[in-house]
């Protein structure tokens, strides 16, 4: 019935716009640009992030046709807008159905995701997410997806941040609050570091339970809050605006100086955390990539540089996302091609070769296992103030690998945590 | 509602004349019904939340165009039906119309409480209120995640009919074919309802009411009662077309009930022109046909959406319908 | 015992901020009867613009005091040049139903949300360091309230105070309240009412981008920090009464102390309660706790 | 048989007593008007009698109910109509459809949610032998926006005559007209009466070659009392009242 007509009635060409640039690309043979796909958010909180991705991708894009394309085929961006799940449906619908992309990449939020997600699979498209990954995500939605990569747990960071808290703290500190982020990433971060509290029986009481709803820019009677809670810690997951603003009002009322903080995705804003307001000793965490991280590969060095250069910011974590989920494609395409004697591979082929691959990407070595889920560096340390900027860096830089910080596939979280032995850090 | 036209036509029109009324009506329908086999499957799904769309703003348009009450939270009703579709396939009763007959049981039993605060007031004070009550929704969908998932929502699993076994189909095909046409049986029916319903007395004592309210009472017009009734009807549309609206989407979140919707809503109805009974069908088809070339052709397509509505409130009030239906045979 | 001084200093700060942008509201509903909801945009704007001013201003290494006059100016600024040629556009429309002019300000929503991220791109910006210019009122040994916010706390009352004057004493007051009540009559009065629409809505505005401006160096100036202002500005507004300045005071107050006291007490609630208010008011005293009848 | 009752009826706004102690009864068959100089209590008095005004004192019953408790719209169904002093039109309605309000309350068919109002004979019936007393045949498709304002006055009070009312309560029906053409307006109203079988009429009226040729039955108001109360011939005898209200001797040809 549903009809895949040609004639297309009402000649809506699609308007999206060619993205790869050209200068000094070699002339690409007659064979068809490749189109990817990309979900960028451009409006309201996750702006500024979706925009960091995306040049990430329009950068990782002119390289790769300078350096001859994809098996021959130059990269052609086709960019849309992530922004309610409705809104996102329609998007990925038409990047897969109007515009015939060879993959779709991007996503943020864990609604679109968990929209995009089922889409993907219904119409064979090969979805490398950025973020967009929540506990409920995994588990119910998409059992074993074939077309969807995702990304890492989110409880990695919250699981790191709490060793870090055993490891330092262990004995010092009676009492814990939580200053969430209202939504489940900020639920699953909680609920993780109160489960390794009681592993490592560290015998502290949660005092406050406070949640902010995303966004919010006035957190003075938060911080009063917190003061009148007089927590030794406060462990809080925080990583939109209202971060980088929570500790530059929670210093001037005085709370920074008396409770220890913990910001495990507190990376995300490290261009606005000041040294003017923002704590030494305060636990941060960039995620899957530190812009100065120690062993610093030379395509960090070159992107950042770029990047700096660009925009006048150092770049967050969401690089390193963006990054790895293309690069891990190219590289899935390029393994499967060398079967298939340099033709382009099917998208079955692509995806059993990225299973399993492994790719050089910003933040270090990033891999896919068999179920999607993907291995990578994670990096947390503690703040200091001796840097050239005016932001604060972390040292120690602790860089900590999912395989030891990552639950299995299709294991349960806290019963996995309970079992588990972690290494101890360094 | 100073701009609005001419009542509707004179009560026996003759032959010629309402065959060239039916003329446009059926042009729409006949090409949403082509649609399938005239554009691609892309299309073909936005046409199927657009028929939702439709049904949503026909009701809106009871309460707006009729009753001359602006609702700035009927983005409710669309977030309660979705959310009942999403409950009711994540406890695997896929039925289709089950859940459309569910979903205007809770819209009704919502709508009428929230109906008889509401229409207590007009104008600013109804605008007000209704938003007040969208946001409480929004709040809630969005604070109590154990029971709606918070931020993540519920998913909605595609739908099955009695009368069709969609097992063999994919998704896709579904959408684009025996359920598309289902919605469309559903769209044709409940515009057919709707035409009968604003030709009755009630439409007639609606318009009373809009235009005069105190000289409808002491005309024995029960003002109270028929505005909850166009309240009620308006709401019970909205919920079905919340319900066709989620279903493409496969997800029922709190997003759908932000106040910033509810302003879609009423930019759709001016866009398609409230003054004209079809004003909702032709509004909706048009605003997200144009809406999915915007999004793609700028970046700041809400911008260019602004600019478009500041066109239409001040030099095109009755909206495209007024271009087309030049005899008015439609107007409310 | 201290602390919860702090939250009550949280609050009014809230309130403060709620007030400003509220007041804006107030009066042009009070006079054109017009609901402004791009009354959120227009705070948004003052935030960016006040930014960009600071920093303009600290390339002449501004001494600490100039900072309150300039945000002030650039909010005052701003609202001159965009007050009047919003109220030409209105004023096409005044004849028409009053949903109409609803709907004008809703068009102007989205474009403001979008013309800021042309502007001012969509990365969340910070103004130099004021914030910590002023110092702290140190309470006890790690409790401190930063002197900006009792400064803004200060300039939201001597705001209030000088509406209150100039609406009570002045002659233009009495012109403005006298149009609020009967715009025919004071027409007939050879008031010039187009003059006095385009002065009270510019004034509206003006409390809305010198409130984002003031309010800024405390916080961050984000994209959706228009949005999703409007739905509290609503409700301080309908809780105090449409059109009564000391109903949005009032409102204000209210709004900013059941969130702090919700945020302590029961975090779920805390949205929920705002709207839990309004609709109560709305129910039990539809024309609000201050205004005249309805 | 009394149709409408007022018992000791007082109504103050703040300190001015716009009707002190009143006190009257309207039965069958009377065309009563109602006169008396500006702000003596003329429309409070029907406004009261027609529960638009809430007494201060004392009731108005209609047909046993007390008329406040009812509201505008039971007793637009129980029988009682009234036209208003400023016009109260449905601009975009047209003329046809604005009678055809009245004629669907009164047939009771405002529930008839499925069955279209252009094939619903009775009611047109009525429009148009309304619209045929009143001289609208020709614009009943007009919307009511654009006719005249004695028209538009005209149209008030014939939408009021169409719920074939048993009592109708006219507030100054014939004002703003040329006085030619009153008494055609007058002959109309008394016309319409008999046709749609309606019981008794109350009219405040001012030109007293109206009150003293059509009513039979005089209400003189004054200072928010009732100065006098009967037929035309024992108004016009008494010297006072006519001198109060008239301001001089009325010799009517």
């Amino acid at each position: 019935m549903s009809a895949q007509s040609r004639r297309n009635f009402l000649k809506l060409s699609g308007g999206a716009f060619a993205l790869g640039s050209f200068a000094g690309a070699p002339a690409f043979a007659q064979s068809p640009p490749v189109k990817i796909g990309v979900l960028a958010a451009r409006s309201g909180v996750l702006a500024s992030i979706g925009e960091c991705a995306l040049a990430t991708v329009q950068w990782w894009a002119d390289g790769v046709n300078k350096a001859g394309g994809i098996l021959g085929r130059k990269v052609e961006l086709v960019v849309e807008e992530e922004g309610n799940p409705k809104e996102t449906a329609e998007r990925s619908r038409k990047l897969a159905l109007r515009d015939n992309v060879e993959m779709v990449t991007g996503l943020i939020s864990t609604g679109s995701g968990l929209s995009v997600g089922p889409i993907a699979e219904e119409l064979k498209t090969i979805w490398m997410s950025w973020d967009a990954t929540t506990q409920k995500d995994v588990e119910e939605t998409l059992p074993n997806p074939k077309y969807s990569f995702r990304s890492t747990d989110n409880e990695v960071e919250g699981l790191m941040a709490s060793l870090l808290t055993v490891k330092h703290f262990k004995g010092k500190i009676k009492t814990v609050a939580n200053l969430g982020t209202d939504y489940s990433y900020g639920r699953n971060m909680w609920e993780t570091f109160m489960a390794m509290m009681k592993k490592y029986d560290m015998g502290v009481t949660p005092v406050a339970d406070l949640w902010v709803k995303v966004g919010t820019t006035d957190l003075t009677t938060f911080v009063a809050s917190l003061q009148q809670a007089k927590p030794d810690l406060i462990m809080s997951s925080l990583l939109f605006t209202d971060a980088f603003i929570f500790v530059k009002q929670a210093h001037a009322a005085g709370l920074t100086g008396a409770s220890k903080l913990v910001m495990p995705a507190g990376g995300f804003q490290l261009n606005e955390m000041k040294k003017q307001y923002t704590p030494e000793g305060m636990i941060l965490g960039h995620n899957s990539m530190y812009f100065e991280a120690p062993n610093a590969s030379p395509l960090l060095k070159e992107f950042v540089a770029y990047y700096k250069g660009k925009t006048g910011l150092f770049p967050h974590f969401e690089a390193d996302r963006a990054y790895s989920a293309v690069a891990s494609w190219k590289a899935g395409v390029e393994k499967a091609a060398q079967q298939t004697s340099g033709k382009w591979p099917s998208k079955d082929e692509i995806i059993k070769a990225i299973e399993g691959i492994s790719v050089e990407s910003l933040g270090g070595t990033f891999s896919y296992r068999p179920d999607h889920i993907p291995d990578c560096n994670f990096y947390m340390g503690f703040t200091t103030h001796n840097n050239p900027y005016d932001i604060v860096t972390i040292s120690p830089v602790e860089t900590l690998n999912t395989r030891d910080y990552q639950k299995p596939a299709g294991a349960d979280f806290f019963k996995w945590i309970q079992a588990k032995q972690f290494p101890n850090l360094s | 509602m100073t701009t609005s036209t001419a009542p509707i036509a004179a009560r026996t029109a003759s032959a010629g004349t309402l065959k060239r009324a039916l003329a446009l009506p059926a042009l729409l329908f006949l090409v949403i019904f082509l649609f399938p086999f005239i554009a691609g499957p892309h299309y073909v799904i936005l046409m199927f939340s657009a028929m939702g769309y439709a049904i949503a703003l026909l009701g809106l348009n009871l309460l707006f165009g009729y009753t001359g009450l602006l609702s700035l939270g009927h983005a409710m009703f669309l977030a309660i039906g979705a959310y009942t579709a999403g409950y009711m396939t994540s406890t695997r009763i896929t039925n289709f119309e089950l859940i459309l007959l569910v979903a205007v049981a809770i819209g009704a039993t919502v709508a009428v409480p929230i109906g008889l605060l509401c229409i207590r007031y007009v104008k600013i004070y109804f605008a007000m209120l209704t938003l007040a009550f969208s946001m409480l929704l929004y709040s809630f969908l969005f604070k109590f995640y154990h029971l709606t998932g918070g931020d993540e929502g519920i998913r909605i699993k595609a739908p099955t009919l009695t009368a069709w076994d969609l097992s063999g189909l994919d998704t896709l095909s579904v959408l684009t074919g025996p359920l598309y046409y289902y919605v469309f049986a559903l769209l044709v029916l409940l515009t057919a309802l709707m035409r009968c319903l604003t030709g009755s007395s009630l439409g007639l004592q609606l318009r009373a009411i809009r235009e005069n309210q105190q000289k409808a009472e002491y005309l024995g017009v029960n003002v109270k009662r028929y505005r909850l009734v166009a309240f009620v009807i308006a709401a019970v549309y909205g919920v079905l077309g919340g319900v066709i609206i989620a279903i493409p989407v496969g997800l029922a979140d709190p997003t759908i009930a932000y106040w910033v919707q509810s302003g879609n809503l009423i930019f759709m109805l001016l866009l398609g022109g409230y003054t004209n009974f079809l004003g909702p069908l032709l509004g909706a088809v048009v605003f997200i046909f144009f809406q999915d070339q915007l999004m793609s052709f700028t970046e700041y397509w809400r911008l260019t959406f602004g600019v478009i509505l500041v066109m239409i409130v001040i030099f095109f009030p009755n909206g495209l319908m007024a271009a087309l239906d030049r005899r008015r045979w439609w107007s409310t | 015992m201290l602390a919860s001084a702090n939250i009550l200093v949280g609050g009014v700060f809230h309130a403060a901020v709620l007030f400003l942008v509220a007041a804006g509201l107030q009066i042009v509903f009070g006079v054109q009867k017009i609901v402004n909801l791009a009354c959120g945009s227009f705070y948004a704007l003052g935030a960016y613009f006040g930014i960009s001013a600071l920093a303009w201003a600290a390339a002449f290494e501004v001494p600490a005091i100039a900072y309150i006059p300039i945000l002030v100016g650039s909010g005052l600024l701003l609202a001159i040049v965009l007050g009047p040629s919003v109220e030409r556009l209105l004023r096409l429309i005044y004849d028409r139903d009053e949903h109409f002019q609803i709907l004008l300000t809703f068009a102007l929503v989205l474009i403001f949300e979008d013309a800021i991220r042309l502007i001012w791109g969509a990365v969340p910006l910070q103004t130099i360091n004021v914030y910590f210019a002023f110092g702290e009122l140190r309470i006890a040994r790690d409790l401190a309230i930063p002197n900006y916010n009792l400064i803004v706390i200060g300039a939201a009352a001597l705001i209030s105070a000088a509406f209150g004057w100039m609406l009570r004493r002045t002659r233009f007051g009495r012109i403005v309240r006298a149009t609020a009540e009967n715009k025919q009559m004071s027409e007939a009065l050879c008031v010039d009412v187009s003059k006095v629409y385009m002065a009270v809505f510019t004034l509206g505005v003006a409390l809305g981008t010198v409130g984002g401006a003031l309010v800024v160096p405390a916080g961050a100036a984000s994209i959706d920090m228009g949005v999703e202002l409007i739905v509290d500005a609503f409700a301080v507004v309908i809780i105090g009464g449409l059109g009564s300045m000391p109903g949005a005071l009032i409102g204000a107050l209210i709004v900013g102390f059941v969130r702090s006291a919700a945020i302590w007490l029961y975090p779920e609630f805390e949205l929920l309660a705002i709207y839990v208010i309004v609709i109560t008011v709305l129910i039990v005293r539809p024309q609000g706790l201050l205004a005249r009848t309805a | 048989m009394t149709l409408l009752q007022a018992q000791n009826v007082r109504k103050l706004y703040g300190g001015f007593c716009a009707l002190d102690d009143v006190t009257l009864t309207i039965n069958d068959g009377e065309h009563v008007s109602i006169i008396g100089p500006n702000g003596a209590g003329k429309t409070t008095l029907v406004n009261v009698l027609t529960g638009l005004v809430r007494p201060t004192a004392g009731n108005v019953t209609f047909k046993g109910y007390n008329v406040v408790n009812l509201g505008a719209v039971r007793l637009a169904r129980l029988g009682m109509a009234r036209s208003f002093q400023l016009v109260n039109i449905f601009p975009e309605l047209s003329v046809g459809e604005t009678i055809a309000v009245a004629a669907i309350s009164h047939l009771r068919h405002g529930e008839r949610f499925f069955s279209s109002t252009a094939r619903n004979r009775p009611v047109w019936e009525i429009v148009e032998r309304v619209g045929a007393i009143f001289g609208f045949s020709g614009k009943l498709d007009q919307p009511a926006k654009i006719l005249s304002q004695g028209d538009k006055k005209l149209l008030d009070v014939a939408s009021a005559f169409a719920l074939s009312p048993e009592i109708i309560l006219l507030d100054e029906p014939t004002s703003g007209v040329s006085t030619a053409d009153k008494s055609t307006i007058m002959r109309v109203l008394v016309q319409a009466a008999r046709q749609m079988g309606i019981k008794a009429i109350i009219q405040i009226e001012h030109d007293m070659d109206i009150v003293f040729g059509y009513s039979n039955r005089i209400i003189a108001v004054h200072n928010g009392r009732i100065l006098a109360d009967g037929s035309p011939a024992s108004i016009r005898a008494r010297a006072d009242v006519m001198a109060t209200i008239v301001g001089r001797q009325y010799d009517h040809a």
